[in-house]
Protein backbone atom coordinates (compact mmCIF):
# COMPACT_ATOMS: atom_id res chain seq x y z
CA UNK A 1 0.00 0.00 0.00
CA UNK A 2 2.97 2.15 1.00
CA UNK A 3 2.69 5.96 2.40
CA UNK A 4 1.55 8.18 -0.80
CA UNK A 5 4.00 11.61 -0.65
CA UNK A 6 2.16 14.51 -2.68
CA UNK A 7 4.63 17.37 -3.76
CA UNK A 8 3.50 20.63 -4.34
CA UNK A 9 4.66 24.09 -6.65
CA UNK A 10 8.39 24.11 -7.50
CA UNK A 11 8.91 20.30 -5.03
CA UNK A 12 7.22 18.84 -7.57
CA UNK A 13 9.81 19.96 -10.07
CA UNK A 14 12.91 18.75 -7.81
CA UNK A 15 11.14 15.30 -7.38
CA UNK A 16 10.30 15.14 -11.07
CA UNK A 17 6.81 14.62 -10.64
CA UNK A 18 3.88 15.43 -8.36
CA UNK A 19 4.06 11.87 -6.29
CA UNK A 20 5.76 9.83 -4.99
CA UNK A 21 5.52 6.09 -3.11
CA UNK A 22 7.50 5.56 0.11
CA UNK A 23 7.67 2.19 2.57
CA UNK A 24 5.79 3.65 6.08
CA UNK A 25 6.02 3.85 8.82
CA UNK A 26 7.73 7.25 8.43
CA UNK A 27 8.99 10.10 11.01
CA UNK A 28 10.39 12.93 9.25
CA UNK A 29 13.86 11.74 9.21
CA UNK A 30 12.53 8.42 7.46
CA UNK A 31 10.35 10.51 5.17
CA UNK A 32 13.60 12.81 4.01
CA UNK A 33 16.14 9.73 3.54
CA UNK A 34 13.20 8.16 1.29
CA UNK A 35 13.55 11.76 -1.36
CA UNK A 36 15.43 11.94 -4.13
CA UNK A 37 19.07 13.72 -3.27
CA UNK A 38 17.62 17.29 -4.51
CA UNK A 39 14.24 17.40 -2.92
CA UNK A 40 15.47 15.89 0.31
CA UNK A 41 17.80 19.40 0.71
CA UNK A 42 14.99 21.53 -0.46
CA UNK A 43 12.20 20.01 2.03
CA UNK A 44 14.03 21.10 4.99
CA UNK A 45 13.38 24.70 3.68
CA UNK A 46 11.56 26.49 6.86
CA UNK A 47 8.96 28.03 5.07
CA UNK A 48 7.82 24.72 4.01
CA UNK A 49 4.69 23.09 5.07
CA UNK A 50 3.61 19.61 5.66
CA UNK A 51 -0.09 18.31 5.99
CA UNK A 52 -0.69 14.44 6.91
CA UNK A 53 -4.52 13.08 5.23
CA UNK A 54 -5.20 17.05 4.81
CA UNK A 55 -4.16 18.37 8.09
CA UNK A 56 -1.46 20.60 8.49
CA UNK A 57 1.40 20.24 10.76
CA UNK A 58 1.85 22.59 13.28
CA UNK A 59 5.56 21.14 13.33
CA UNK A 60 7.35 18.76 10.95
CA UNK A 61 9.19 17.48 13.54
CA UNK A 62 6.27 15.67 14.43
CA UNK A 63 5.42 13.67 11.68
CA UNK A 64 4.40 10.04 12.24
CA UNK A 65 2.92 8.44 9.04
CA UNK A 66 1.26 4.84 8.54
CA UNK A 67 1.11 2.32 5.52
CA UNK A 68 -2.07 4.02 3.32
CA UNK A 69 -1.33 7.77 4.57
CA UNK A 70 -1.02 10.91 2.29
CA UNK A 71 1.82 13.02 2.91
CA UNK A 72 1.71 16.60 1.45
CA UNK A 73 4.98 18.60 0.98
CA UNK A 74 3.29 22.72 0.57
CA UNK A 75 6.17 25.21 -0.90
CA UNK A 76 5.13 28.74 0.22
CA UNK A 77 1.78 29.96 -1.79
CA UNK A 78 1.53 32.38 -4.46
CA UNK A 79 -1.95 32.52 -5.11
CA UNK A 80 -4.86 35.16 -6.32
CA UNK B 1 -25.51 33.40 1.52
CA UNK B 2 -22.09 31.99 0.63
CA UNK B 3 -21.03 30.89 -2.69
CA UNK B 4 -17.66 29.27 -2.76
CA UNK B 5 -16.33 27.81 -5.55
CA UNK B 6 -12.93 26.26 -7.65
CA UNK B 7 -13.26 26.37 -11.14
CA UNK B 8 -11.53 24.78 -13.58
CA UNK B 9 -12.83 25.92 -16.62
CA UNK B 10 -13.13 30.06 -17.92
CA UNK B 11 -15.67 31.70 -16.57
CA UNK B 12 -17.06 35.34 -16.83
CA UNK B 13 -17.44 37.41 -13.84
CA UNK B 14 -20.61 39.42 -14.42
CA UNK B 15 -22.49 36.10 -14.69
CA UNK B 16 -21.97 35.29 -11.36
CA UNK B 17 -21.86 38.65 -9.79
CA UNK B 18 -25.76 39.95 -11.63
CA UNK B 19 -27.40 36.32 -9.92
CA UNK B 20 -25.21 36.90 -6.56
CA UNK B 21 -26.40 40.64 -6.29
CA UNK B 22 -30.15 39.85 -6.91
CA UNK B 23 -29.60 36.95 -4.62
CA UNK B 24 -29.04 39.66 -1.33
CA UNK B 25 -32.00 41.34 -1.61
CA UNK B 26 -32.08 44.73 1.12
CA UNK B 27 -28.39 45.06 0.34
CA UNK B 28 -26.79 48.56 0.42
CA UNK B 29 -23.69 47.85 -1.62
CA UNK B 30 -21.92 45.60 -3.23
CA UNK B 31 -17.95 45.22 -4.11
CA UNK B 32 -16.51 42.99 -6.51
CA UNK B 33 -13.30 42.59 -7.32
CA UNK B 34 -12.21 40.55 -10.41
CA UNK B 35 -8.18 39.67 -11.27
CA UNK B 36 -7.10 38.53 -14.48
CA UNK B 37 -3.85 37.20 -15.63
CA UNK B 38 -1.89 40.02 -16.54
CA UNK B 39 -0.63 40.20 -20.18
CA UNK B 40 3.31 41.47 -19.06
CA UNK B 41 5.00 41.23 -21.85
CA UNK B 42 5.83 37.76 -22.55
CA UNK B 43 3.69 35.86 -20.13
CA UNK B 44 2.05 33.42 -22.41
CA UNK B 45 -0.08 31.10 -19.97
CA UNK B 46 -0.64 31.21 -16.46
CA UNK B 47 -1.29 27.56 -14.31
CA UNK B 48 -2.26 27.44 -10.63
CA UNK B 49 -1.76 24.09 -8.96
CA UNK B 50 -3.84 23.70 -5.87
CA UNK B 51 -3.95 20.63 -3.04
CA UNK B 52 -7.50 19.99 -2.91
CA UNK B 53 -7.69 18.54 0.45
CA UNK B 54 -6.91 22.09 1.91
CA UNK B 55 -7.73 24.75 -1.01
CA UNK B 56 -11.67 24.35 -0.74
CA UNK B 57 -12.06 24.12 3.21
CA UNK B 58 -9.11 27.00 2.98
CA UNK B 59 -11.95 29.13 1.38
CA UNK B 60 -13.96 28.32 3.37
CA UNK B 61 -12.04 29.11 6.24
CA UNK B 62 -11.55 32.87 4.94
CA UNK B 63 -15.49 32.71 4.28
CA UNK B 64 -16.15 32.24 8.12
CA UNK B 65 -13.71 34.90 9.24
CA UNK B 66 -14.60 37.52 6.75
CA UNK B 67 -18.68 36.77 8.23
CA UNK B 68 -17.27 37.00 11.72
CA UNK B 69 -15.58 40.37 11.28
CA UNK B 70 -17.47 42.57 8.84
CA UNK B 71 -21.56 42.68 8.57
CA UNK B 72 -21.93 40.58 5.30
CA UNK B 73 -25.45 39.56 3.86
CA UNK B 74 -23.27 37.46 1.20
CA UNK B 75 -20.15 36.76 0.03
CA UNK B 76 -18.68 34.80 -3.54
CA UNK B 77 -15.36 33.76 -3.48
CA UNK B 78 -14.58 31.87 -6.79
CA UNK B 79 -11.42 31.25 -7.94
CA UNK B 80 -9.30 29.37 -10.87
CA UNK B 81 -7.28 26.61 -10.71
CA UNK B 82 -5.33 25.28 -13.85
CA UNK B 83 -4.07 26.51 -17.25
CA UNK B 84 -5.13 30.17 -17.55
CA UNK B 85 -4.03 33.13 -21.25
CA UNK B 86 -3.32 36.63 -20.17
CA UNK B 87 -7.17 38.51 -19.79
CA UNK B 88 -8.61 35.37 -18.26
CA UNK B 89 -10.10 35.65 -14.61
CA UNK B 90 -8.41 33.99 -12.04
CA UNK B 91 -10.45 35.20 -8.79
CA UNK B 92 -13.58 36.89 -8.19
CA UNK B 93 -14.36 38.13 -4.66
CA UNK B 94 -17.82 40.02 -4.00
CA UNK B 95 -18.91 41.23 -0.98
CA UNK B 96 -23.07 42.42 -0.67
CA UNK B 97 -23.92 44.17 3.08
CA UNK B 98 -26.10 47.06 3.97
CA UNK B 99 -23.50 49.07 4.47
CA UNK B 100 -20.32 50.46 2.20
CA UNK B 101 -17.25 50.01 4.42
CA UNK B 102 -18.11 46.33 4.89
CA UNK B 103 -18.32 44.99 1.91
CA UNK B 104 -15.22 47.04 0.33
CA UNK B 105 -13.13 46.48 3.54
CA UNK B 106 -14.11 42.74 3.43
CA UNK B 107 -13.12 41.96 -0.24
CA UNK B 108 -9.97 43.67 0.70
CA UNK B 109 -9.53 41.43 3.51
CA UNK B 110 -10.30 38.21 1.56
CA UNK B 111 -7.97 39.13 -1.44
CA UNK B 112 -4.91 39.91 1.01
CA UNK B 113 -5.58 36.50 2.56
CA UNK B 114 -6.29 34.48 -0.53
CA UNK B 115 -3.03 35.81 -2.63
CA UNK B 116 -1.01 34.80 0.38
CA UNK B 117 -2.88 32.53 3.28
CA UNK B 118 -4.37 30.19 0.84
CA UNK B 119 -3.06 26.97 -1.10
CA UNK B 120 -2.21 28.10 -4.58
CA UNK B 121 0.84 27.45 -6.26
CA UNK B 122 1.31 29.66 -9.47
CA UNK B 123 3.72 28.99 -12.30
CA UNK B 124 4.32 31.56 -16.02
CA UNK B 125 5.08 29.98 -18.91
CA UNK B 126 7.93 32.83 -20.75
CA UNK B 127 9.26 31.90 -24.01
CA UNK B 128 8.22 28.53 -23.94
CA UNK B 129 9.48 27.79 -20.32
CA UNK B 130 7.83 27.56 -17.05
CA UNK B 131 8.57 29.73 -14.18
CA UNK B 132 7.70 29.56 -10.56
CA UNK B 133 5.72 32.77 -9.15
CA UNK B 134 7.04 33.30 -5.28
CA UNK B 135 5.33 35.42 -3.08
CA UNK B 136 6.23 38.55 -3.36
CA UNK B 137 6.96 41.17 -0.29
CA UNK B 138 3.86 43.28 -0.74
CA UNK B 139 1.50 40.67 -0.10
CA UNK B 140 3.11 39.75 3.34
CA UNK B 141 3.16 43.90 4.12
CA UNK B 142 -0.71 43.54 2.71
CA UNK B 143 -1.14 40.83 5.09
CA UNK B 144 -0.08 42.69 8.57
CA UNK B 145 -2.80 45.30 7.76
CA UNK B 146 -5.48 42.70 9.77
CA UNK C 1 -9.81 55.72 -19.58
CA UNK C 2 -12.52 57.91 -17.70
CA UNK C 3 -15.93 57.06 -18.19
CA UNK C 4 -17.97 59.76 -15.69
CA UNK C 5 -21.73 59.70 -16.06
CA UNK C 6 -25.08 61.35 -14.23
CA UNK C 7 -27.55 59.12 -15.75
CA UNK C 8 -31.53 60.22 -14.80
CA UNK C 9 -32.44 56.63 -15.78
CA UNK C 10 -32.59 53.56 -14.10
CA UNK C 11 -29.37 51.48 -15.30
CA UNK C 12 -27.76 47.88 -14.93
CA UNK C 13 -23.99 48.00 -13.72
CA UNK C 14 -23.33 44.16 -15.37
CA UNK C 15 -23.81 46.36 -18.79
CA UNK C 16 -21.45 49.30 -17.67
CA UNK C 17 -18.67 47.35 -15.75
CA UNK C 18 -18.10 44.81 -18.50
CA UNK C 19 -17.86 46.91 -21.52
CA UNK C 20 -15.25 48.83 -19.12
CA UNK C 21 -13.23 46.11 -18.09
CA UNK C 22 -13.03 45.13 -21.60
CA UNK C 23 -11.72 48.78 -22.62
CA UNK C 24 -8.64 48.39 -20.25
CA UNK C 25 -6.89 45.43 -21.96
CA UNK C 26 -3.69 44.31 -19.60
CA UNK C 27 -5.25 45.00 -16.67
CA UNK C 28 -4.42 42.88 -13.68
CA UNK C 29 -7.73 43.70 -11.52
CA UNK C 30 -10.80 45.42 -11.59
CA UNK C 31 -12.66 46.57 -8.00
CA UNK C 32 -16.41 47.62 -8.80
CA UNK C 33 -18.83 49.03 -5.54
CA UNK C 34 -22.31 49.64 -6.80
CA UNK C 35 -24.38 50.88 -4.12
CA UNK C 36 -28.16 50.38 -3.88
CA UNK C 37 -31.52 51.88 -2.44
CA UNK C 38 -31.46 49.66 0.96
CA UNK C 39 -34.93 48.68 1.61
CA UNK C 40 -35.13 49.73 5.09
CA UNK C 41 -38.33 49.32 6.33
CA UNK C 42 -40.86 52.02 5.32
CA UNK C 43 -38.55 53.48 2.95
CA UNK C 44 -41.07 53.60 -0.88
CA UNK C 45 -38.39 56.27 -2.77
CA UNK C 46 -35.91 57.81 -2.75
CA UNK C 47 -34.90 61.49 -4.26
CA UNK C 48 -31.87 62.63 -5.41
CA UNK C 49 -31.39 66.54 -6.49
CA UNK C 50 -28.21 67.97 -7.74
CA UNK C 51 -26.71 71.19 -8.97
CA UNK C 52 -25.68 70.26 -12.02
CA UNK C 53 -23.05 73.68 -12.40
CA UNK C 54 -21.15 71.89 -9.54
CA UNK C 55 -21.85 67.92 -10.16
CA UNK C 56 -20.34 66.98 -13.20
CA UNK C 57 -17.11 69.20 -12.43
CA UNK C 58 -17.27 67.75 -9.01
CA UNK C 59 -17.14 63.94 -10.54
CA UNK C 60 -14.54 65.35 -12.67
CA UNK C 61 -12.21 66.66 -10.24
CA UNK C 62 -12.57 63.53 -7.97
CA UNK C 63 -11.53 61.34 -10.90
CA UNK C 64 -8.41 63.38 -11.43
CA UNK C 65 -7.63 63.17 -7.94
CA UNK C 66 -7.72 59.32 -7.89
CA UNK C 67 -6.14 59.24 -11.18
CA UNK C 68 -3.03 61.63 -9.07
CA UNK C 69 -3.16 59.38 -6.27
CA UNK C 70 -3.40 55.84 -7.68
CA UNK C 71 -1.70 54.14 -10.74
CA UNK C 72 -4.82 53.38 -12.94
CA UNK C 73 -5.86 52.56 -16.18
CA UNK C 74 -8.78 53.12 -16.06
CA UNK C 75 -12.18 54.70 -13.95
CA UNK C 76 -15.72 54.23 -14.15
CA UNK C 77 -18.14 56.75 -12.13
CA UNK C 78 -21.76 56.58 -12.65
CA UNK C 79 -23.92 58.13 -10.55
CA UNK C 80 -27.83 58.48 -10.66
CA UNK C 81 -30.16 61.69 -9.96
CA UNK C 82 -33.70 61.80 -9.13
CA UNK C 83 -36.52 59.42 -8.48
CA UNK C 84 -35.63 55.85 -7.17
CA UNK C 85 -36.82 52.97 -6.05
CA UNK C 86 -35.35 50.01 -3.27
CA UNK C 87 -33.11 48.12 -5.10
CA UNK C 88 -32.11 50.11 -7.81
CA UNK C 89 -28.43 51.08 -8.04
CA UNK C 90 -27.46 54.75 -6.94
CA UNK C 91 -24.04 54.62 -7.89
CA UNK C 92 -21.45 52.55 -9.54
CA UNK C 93 -17.31 53.03 -9.20
CA UNK C 94 -15.38 50.80 -11.52
CA UNK C 95 -11.36 50.98 -11.01
CA UNK C 96 -9.16 49.30 -13.21
CA UNK C 97 -5.40 48.93 -12.73
CA UNK C 98 -2.19 46.50 -13.45
CA UNK C 99 -2.42 45.99 -9.41
CA UNK C 100 -4.96 44.98 -6.86
CA UNK C 101 -4.19 47.27 -4.11
CA UNK C 102 -4.44 50.80 -6.67
CA UNK C 103 -7.63 49.46 -7.57
CA UNK C 104 -9.46 48.43 -4.47
CA UNK C 105 -7.91 51.98 -2.92
CA UNK C 106 -9.19 54.03 -5.63
CA UNK C 107 -12.57 52.91 -5.50
CA UNK C 108 -12.95 53.34 -1.80
CA UNK C 109 -10.71 56.87 -2.16
CA UNK C 110 -13.78 57.97 -4.81
CA UNK C 111 -16.63 56.28 -2.59
CA UNK C 112 -15.89 58.29 0.17
CA UNK C 113 -15.54 61.55 -1.41
CA UNK C 114 -18.61 61.13 -3.22
CA UNK C 115 -20.47 60.24 -0.03
CA UNK C 116 -19.37 63.48 1.26
CA UNK C 117 -17.85 65.57 -1.13
CA UNK C 118 -20.06 65.38 -4.02
CA UNK C 119 -22.58 67.75 -4.78
CA UNK C 120 -25.96 65.38 -4.15
CA UNK C 121 -28.55 65.96 -1.68
CA UNK C 122 -30.80 62.63 -1.01
CA UNK C 123 -34.54 62.69 0.50
CA UNK C 124 -36.54 59.70 1.49
CA UNK C 125 -40.26 59.19 0.97
CA UNK C 126 -41.72 57.03 3.99
CA UNK C 127 -45.36 56.54 4.54
CA UNK C 128 -45.91 59.24 1.70
CA UNK C 129 -43.80 62.30 3.61
CA UNK C 130 -40.32 62.95 2.07
CA UNK C 131 -37.66 63.34 4.46
CA UNK C 132 -33.85 64.77 4.17
CA UNK C 133 -31.06 62.95 4.96
CA UNK C 134 -28.10 64.20 6.61
CA UNK C 135 -24.47 63.50 5.53
CA UNK C 136 -23.60 60.82 8.60
CA UNK C 137 -21.06 61.22 11.13
CA UNK C 138 -19.29 58.25 9.17
CA UNK C 139 -18.69 59.71 6.10
CA UNK C 140 -16.55 62.27 7.62
CA UNK C 141 -14.81 59.45 9.64
CA UNK C 142 -14.02 58.01 6.11
CA UNK C 143 -12.99 60.77 4.73
CA UNK C 144 -10.48 61.83 7.11
CA UNK C 145 -9.00 58.47 6.26
CA UNK C 146 -7.37 60.29 3.19
CA UNK D 1 -33.65 90.46 -15.76
CA UNK D 2 -33.06 90.53 -12.04
CA UNK D 3 -30.57 87.46 -9.94
CA UNK D 4 -31.70 83.93 -9.58
CA UNK D 5 -31.25 82.70 -6.59
CA UNK D 6 -31.27 78.62 -6.78
CA UNK D 7 -31.84 76.41 -3.54
CA UNK D 8 -30.68 73.10 -2.86
CA UNK D 9 -31.96 70.20 -0.68
CA UNK D 10 -34.03 71.34 2.23
CA UNK D 11 -33.74 75.07 1.49
CA UNK D 12 -36.12 74.67 -1.23
CA UNK D 13 -38.74 73.18 1.07
CA UNK D 14 -38.09 76.50 3.16
CA UNK D 15 -38.65 79.01 0.36
CA UNK D 16 -41.27 77.09 -1.10
CA UNK D 17 -39.51 76.42 -4.30
CA UNK D 18 -35.93 75.38 -5.99
CA UNK D 19 -36.34 79.14 -7.21
CA UNK D 20 -36.36 82.38 -6.53
CA UNK D 21 -35.76 85.98 -8.55
CA UNK D 22 -34.29 89.17 -6.54
CA UNK D 23 -33.19 92.35 -7.87
CA UNK D 24 -29.84 93.40 -8.45
CA UNK D 25 -26.97 94.26 -7.17
CA UNK D 26 -26.70 91.71 -4.14
CA UNK D 27 -24.16 91.35 -1.70
CA UNK D 28 -24.59 89.30 1.75
CA UNK D 29 -26.70 91.30 3.75
CA UNK D 30 -28.71 91.94 0.84
CA UNK D 31 -29.37 88.49 -0.12
CA UNK D 32 -30.30 87.63 3.18
CA UNK D 33 -32.77 90.74 2.93
CA UNK D 34 -34.39 89.64 0.28
CA UNK D 35 -35.20 86.20 1.01
CA UNK D 36 -38.63 84.78 2.91
CA UNK D 37 -38.03 85.05 6.91
CA UNK D 38 -37.44 80.92 7.54
CA UNK D 39 -35.41 80.46 4.73
CA UNK D 40 -33.04 84.28 5.41
CA UNK D 41 -32.71 82.32 9.06
CA UNK D 42 -31.59 79.15 7.76
CA UNK D 43 -29.17 80.40 5.33
CA UNK D 44 -26.51 81.98 7.85
CA UNK D 45 -26.19 78.56 8.89
CA UNK D 46 -22.07 77.91 8.32
CA UNK D 47 -22.28 74.70 6.98
CA UNK D 48 -23.69 76.16 3.99
CA UNK D 49 -21.82 77.32 0.74
CA UNK D 50 -22.57 80.03 -1.77
CA UNK D 51 -21.87 79.60 -5.39
CA UNK D 52 -22.18 82.36 -7.82
CA UNK D 53 -22.43 81.07 -11.69
CA UNK D 54 -21.29 77.63 -10.83
CA UNK D 55 -18.60 79.10 -9.05
CA UNK D 56 -17.94 78.39 -5.37
CA UNK D 57 -17.16 81.03 -3.07
CA UNK D 58 -14.87 80.32 0.01
CA UNK D 59 -16.36 83.27 2.26
CA UNK D 60 -20.06 84.05 1.63
CA UNK D 61 -19.58 87.27 3.43
CA UNK D 62 -17.45 87.48 -0.63
CA UNK D 63 -21.27 87.48 -2.37
CA UNK D 64 -21.00 90.02 -5.02
CA UNK D 65 -24.16 89.46 -7.43
CA UNK D 66 -24.92 91.40 -10.56
CA UNK D 67 -28.40 91.39 -12.63
CA UNK D 68 -28.11 88.46 -14.57
CA UNK D 69 -26.16 86.67 -12.22
CA UNK D 70 -26.88 82.99 -10.70
CA UNK D 71 -26.52 82.53 -6.98
CA UNK D 72 -26.71 78.65 -5.59
CA UNK D 73 -27.30 77.94 -1.95
CA UNK D 74 -25.73 74.63 -1.29
CA UNK D 75 -26.49 72.98 2.36
CA UNK D 76 -24.23 70.24 3.35
CA UNK D 77 -24.49 67.04 1.03
CA UNK D 78 -25.99 63.66 1.44
CA UNK D 79 -24.77 61.87 -1.51
CA UNK D 80 -24.22 58.32 -2.25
Amino acid sequence: MGVRVVLLGKLADLAGGGELQLTGPLDWAGLVAGLPEALAQAADDPRNKVAVNGALLADKASLQASEGDEIALLPPVSGG
Amino acid sequence: MRDIRLLTEMFIPGALVGPFTAANPGLGGVCTFVGEVRSDGDVEALELTHYEPLTLPGMHGLATQAFARFDLMGLLMVHRVGLMRPGEPIVCVSAAARHRRDCIDAVDFCMDHLKSAAWFWKRERRAGAWHWIEPRKDDHRDLARW
